[in-house]
């Protein structure tokens, strides 16, 4: 029930990205040890709603 | 409104209770005609006589136990440990009487005593005089822990803790006990228990302390929002248990960054039921670690105290990693 | 101070020392008056009265035992064979003196006032337990000026002494009585206790119930000291070593001690020499260190059956009437605890109560927490209760 | 193999030490005829005689302090204390000399003293007879503390505590003296100090715990995957001063959730420094909050210790509540 | 038990009644035989060295005040007027036997074969301090046998008596002197202490500094009982009284008892009455609770003074030759003085060494922390010396 790749964000920070959209295994961390900020997560958030929207995957 | 050091302002509160209430009797080592090593007793034995100011035989466990009957009898006894480093003798009283007597007792009895002494470190006293063991009496259910930091709050929290019904260890840091002057009224007043107090107001970060580390912080604040233009919340805890919660969860609404200063050691210092407390109940408000500057986990050494305790450096450091986040 | 005692003192101390090292009795194992300037001056009916409590000390020890084997009673530490030390020193106190007990003074309870019913509620830790089912063994009621004993030995010493000067210091006239073993006599608690009973010359009557044992550590290895009640010259405080199995001198030494005490003359320390008949605890086995001839010999010496033959020999109550008044009580406190059983137990939050005087904010958490518990226990399924 | 309980195979642990060591010496209330109120110390006296397991006067400052000047003159004494809850007589000796000796010399004295007893609650023992109190000593450098959750680590434990150059304080959690039983090797074996273990691995949550609650952990588990589907980490600490911070984090890095279980109480409970630990140096590998699942912060209630202490369905509670996260 | 102790035991203990209430001196404050028997049967050697040591004694006290007024020493508890005590019964010793002082034995400290250098190194707290740094005035070193004392009062008499059981256990005929003060006997430590050294007959002997003062409590405060010898009554244990200030009955009575302790014959308490002529510590101010006048009495008792004029009159040594030697070691420890004051300080890390046996992981990463911290400190332009 969990998935393979260590992230490394504090509890705020992986909520933030829940609200957000941001798939955190997708980020890169500048925090303190590689972690994810809140910034990094904010920055991720602006480039999703920036970039186009993904194509539709195959089934 | 005459201004007092802390040892006078506690000598007030002292003075103005025993008139007050014929209940109110100090005993301990030395505290009569010596009035205390630092005097915060001072001139009480003239004023009130010996039946009230109580110079005891040289045991803790004593001056504890006999206290602790006092007010089970009705008095309100006013025990003072000379050096708060010195009562481990007394711990077995302090524990399963002075904290547990009305439990045991199914409310029957009660234990309105406090325990007062001089604590923490900073002026040369070595291993036996400078100890902040606070975390021994937290963990001890049924006793409120004092700790004030500046006269003002010396003189209303010695008061309020006269006159709790609980048993109150009143820890005095010695090293400010002369360090800082302020107007302390004449009149009575009390600061209740229980309520931190925000020293300074600030958005970045929320530093929790208290004692002389109060002190110390604002120093810290100052050089940080200099150097780096931060911002830093103060908050003086002033009763160290029940801690005053939600003045630290509104102050991490604000800044999302925890640091917590004090002069115990690290390792189930205060500042881990700060720390797991919050991490239990509030982690979404965290950008990021929780911080703690305390002391070493060693025990206290003379030749090294300022590099031992918590000092600018450290609570610069630590700020500065949760800045980071 | 550099010189010696004066002689005067020493005289003084010699003669304190032959009351500690002596033995005060006044009536023998046989029932037989040895020194009649030791019996009390009290009444036929007074005697008869003493002896009721002591038969209702036993009987109601022996019922906290069999409660115990029933699994109603979390822990029971057996008073038989001591009673007369519990009865005759409470006896001559005045209601507004305070007690402190150790855990085998039963007996002290019932002079109190304290009835077999509450002494039941409390052992049972049932709704009525005016202790709230906080601990075992310990009993006490402030209704009753008894305060409950610490669990941990010889505590209640120096606190007592502490009551001791409140009173003196508001000038009331009462007193204190404290109870506790000769093991208690090693811990830090006695030796700041009687420290500062001397040093502040206190209202305060101190009874060593020297049954000869702490659990299994014979009282040989307790202290070098011939007596017990020698200590008390360390710390200026009279030690008289008496026949705890003798009520009658019990009675008259405390009381002698307790006027004294009431008069300002200072404190007592009192050695009552007797005998645990029985297990430490019902968790305890003795066999593992004391033979049972040891025992078998001290039943000579039991106070009960002393006082039968002792009233007997005064005309006061035959033997048989004696014995006959134990059956009585036994039916009585039989009816009792069938009505005590069927109380009901303490609210499950009990424990959030008198931690302290109000609640502060993570005792109300918890109490929270408490709630949420059970209901989720309630949907799992699961039970706290045996 | 035999099969022992953990009384037996710490009396095993304790018969041999000190046929391999005429240093070992055995010191508290009973622990001669009587073999300790729990027979941990049974059959030693007749074995080695009145001068190595010895009868003392009934005062723990006295046995503490007695085997320190055993210990710092070349012995290796394990004291008894009959029931834990019964140490604090000894809290002055234990701080200042047990626990800081070696410091206060320079290291020319050491105090290699193992301080033992029966330990935690669910026995039905009251407030005096169940107490968890390890985190006094946590709280003080210089001591190791330990508590074994089976019969085999006991005996490990114990030869390790004993051989240890430091003052250990070994706690034995009466509960499960004699409740499981397990193949105890019957040569010379140790568990190092220091070292937890994985119970049982599992990829959601980590429980860390130790002592009796091991065994509850387990039931909770399986209840758990049975009820939810959740796949829970055991870590059994073992030692809890000092803790094996890296097997915790390990599990973390995989699971990211943290549940802490003890019968010590929860403000400055272990947890607590556990969680502030975890707060401090790797919140960044934690999805939500760090739960602890511990007894109440009141004392001992006799009447309701199976409400008072942790239960399944607290536990249950709790890693429900972390795997909200 | 249900009898009174045997006479004999009762006829003893009267006889160490005696001892415990009573004031062995061989020299009185005149310089006077007063009692040859107690004189002990040494050289003429002997006296040089014994006064010899009392005067160096003397000299660094003075010393360690001088430095602690310059701020140099933390804070210093002066030894004078005490100084036979300490000296006399740490001379009887052999090597292999264990001191535990507390903190006003320079004279044990010198007699052990410590130097005056290094007392000032662990005074100083400077790179060759054998204590690291941990503490102040306490002083001790492994090398002599000599145990670091604890601060808190009292804590190191039950800790030597397990020294002693220790030896007594091993085999071999070492013993323990332990010193402490009239205000210690008042701590549970004392109590354990005392008790247990009587029950296990340990090979130890236990010196009561009674110097009349615990800081502003007069001995009479401290217990009721008429003198602190007889508190070893209490413990099986013989209490002796003896002038503390007279060196010459010091060395003979400890002598004494630590050929009884090593012969198997058990412990003994001695109570050395002397008198602290300065004030409790450099932190103190005696004029808030005694009179000044009653310190100038004292000084006709003080303990070098006494030796001087016993010497004198015994054709020893004249009182100005004695007093020449104090001029002489006031000179050599001014140039140690200059000489220690010039080495370096300890290590910053020092603290993090002796908390284990090995470094647990947290001690190693506060240990990074520090350095972490001493670089910050540079950066910030901070120092953490005055
Ligand atoms: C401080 C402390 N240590 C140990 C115990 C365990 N314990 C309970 S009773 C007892 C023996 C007490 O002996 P004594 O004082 O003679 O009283 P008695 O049981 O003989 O009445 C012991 C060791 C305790 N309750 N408290
Ligand atoms: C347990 C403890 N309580 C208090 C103190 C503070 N204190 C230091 S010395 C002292 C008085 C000691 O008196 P005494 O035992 O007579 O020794 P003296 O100083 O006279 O040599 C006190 C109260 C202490 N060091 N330890
Ligand atoms: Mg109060
Ligand atoms: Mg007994
Ligand atoms: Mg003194």
């Amino acid at each position: 029930a969990t998935t393979a790749v260590l992230v490394r964000a504090p509890p705020r920070v992986r909520r933030l990205a829940r609200q957000l959209g941001v798939d955190l295994t997708k980020v890169r961390g500048t925090g303190p040890r590689g972690a994810i900020t809140e910034e990094d997560v904010r920055r991720a958030a602006a480039m999703l709603a920036a970039a186009p929207p993904p194509a539709a995957l195959p089934p | 409104m005459p201004v007092m050091n802390m040892v006078e302002a506690l000598n007030t509160a002292l003075r103005e209770e025993m008139k007050r209430d014929k209940r109110v009797v100090v005993l301990g080592e030395d505290v009569g005609r010596r009035g205390g090593v630092f005097l915060v007793t001072e001139g009480l034995i003239d004023e009130f006589g010996e039946e009230r100011v109580i110079d005891t035989p040289l045991t803790e466990m004593g001056i504890v136990a006999f206290a602790i009957g006092m007010a089970m009898y009705g008095l309100r006894p006013v025990a003072e440990i000379q050096f708060i480093d010195f009562i481990y003798e007394a711990f077995d009283q302090i524990v399963n009487n002075a904290a547990w007597y009305r439990f045991r007792s199914g409310g029957m009895y009660s234990v309105p005593l406090v325990i007062r002494g001089p604590c923490c470190g900073g002026i040369r006293g070595g291993m036996h005089h400078s100890q902040s063991n606070e975390s021994y009496f937290i963990h001890t259910p049924g006793l409120y822990v004092v700790m004030p930091s500046t006269p003002y709050d010396a003189k209303g929290l010695l008061k309020s803790s006269i006159r709790s019904d609980d048993a109150v260890i009143f820890l005095e840091p010695k090293s400010i006990y002369r360090t800082i002057r302020e107007d302390v009224p004449e009149e009575d007043y009390t600061v209740p228990l229980g309520q931190a107090r925000v020293v300074q107001e600030g958005s970045d970060v929320t530093l929790v302390t208290w004692g002389a580390m109060v002190h110390l912080a604002k120093e810290a604040a100052e050089l940080l929002r200099d150097k780096r233009g931060w911002s830093v919340e103060i908050i003086d805890l002033r009763t160290l248990q029940p801690w005053d919660k939600d003045i630290v969860v509104k102050s991490l609404e604000k800044t999302g960054r925890l640091v917590i200063v004090h002069e115990a050691r690290r390792i189930l210092g205060p500042g881990a039921e700060i720390a797991a407390y919050i991490s239990e109940n509030h982690i979404e408000l965290l950008r990021g670690p929780v911080k703690r500057v305390a002391s070493y986990d060693t025990p206290y050494p003379l030749a090294h105290e300022k590099l031992y305790l918590p000092n600018i450096a450290k609570i610069y450091r630590a700020v500065s990693d949760v800045m980071q986040w | 101070p550099f010189k010696p005692v004066e002689g005067s003192v020493v005289e003084e101390y010699k003669a304190l020392l032959e009351e500690a090292m002596g033995f005060k009795r006044a009536v023998d194992e046989e029932g037989r008056v040895v020194d009649e300037g030791l019996l009390p001056k009290i009444s036929e009916g007074d005697i008869i009265e003493i002896y009721t409590y002591m038969v209702r000390a036993r009987v109601i020890d022996s019922w906290l035992l069999k409660l115990q084997r029933m699994g109603k009673v979390a822990l029971h530490a057996p008073n038989k064979g001591q009673e007369a030390v519990a009865v005759g020193a409470a006896k001559p106190l005045r209601r507004d003196d305070w007690v402190f007990p150790s855990y085998r003074e039963l007996g002290a309870y019932l002079v109190r006032g304290m009835s077999e019913e509450e002494i039941l509620d409390r052992a049972l830790a049932n709704a009525d337990d005016p202790l709230k089912g906080s601990d075992f063994a310990i009993f006490g009621n402030r209704r009753y000026n008894l305060v409950p004993a610490p669990v941990p030995v010889g505590n209640q010493i120096p606190i007592s002494v502490g009551a001791a000067y409140a009173m003196k210091y508001l000038g009331r006239d009462t007193i204190t009585l404290t109870f506790f073993g000769d093991g208690a006599t090693s811990r830090g608690d006695f030796h700041a206790g009687l420290n500062f009973a001397g040093v502040f010359k206190v209202p305060a009557v101190l009874v060593i119930q020297n049954n000869q044992w702490a659990i299994s550590v014979p009282r040989a290895r307790q202290t070098a000291a011939p007596t017990l009640a020698v200590k008390g010259l360390a710390y200026g405080v009279p030690g008289i070593r008496i026949d705890g199995n003798d009520v009658m001198v019990v009675y008259k030494v405390v009381s002698d001690a307790a006027e004294k005490a009431r008069r300002g003359g200072g404190p007592t320390l009192v050695e009552a020499v007797t005998y645990r008949l029985g297990p430490h605890t019902t968790a305890d086995d003795p066999s593992r260190y004391r033979k049972s001839e040891e025992e078998k010999v001290m039943e000579r010496y039991e106070p009960l059956r002393r006082m039968r033959k002792f009233m007997d020999s005064m005309g006061i109550m035959t033997e048989k009437e004696a014995l006959a008044l134990e059956e009585e009580w036994n039916s009585r406190v039989e009816e009792i605890v069938r009505r005590v059983l069927a109380k009901p137990p303490l609210p499950e939050n009990v424990f959030f109560q008198n931690v302290y005087s109000e609640k502060p904010w993570f005792i109300l958490e918890e109490e929270r927490d408490l709630e949420e518990t059970l209901r989720t226990m309630e949907e799992l399924g699961l039970s706290y209760r045996e």
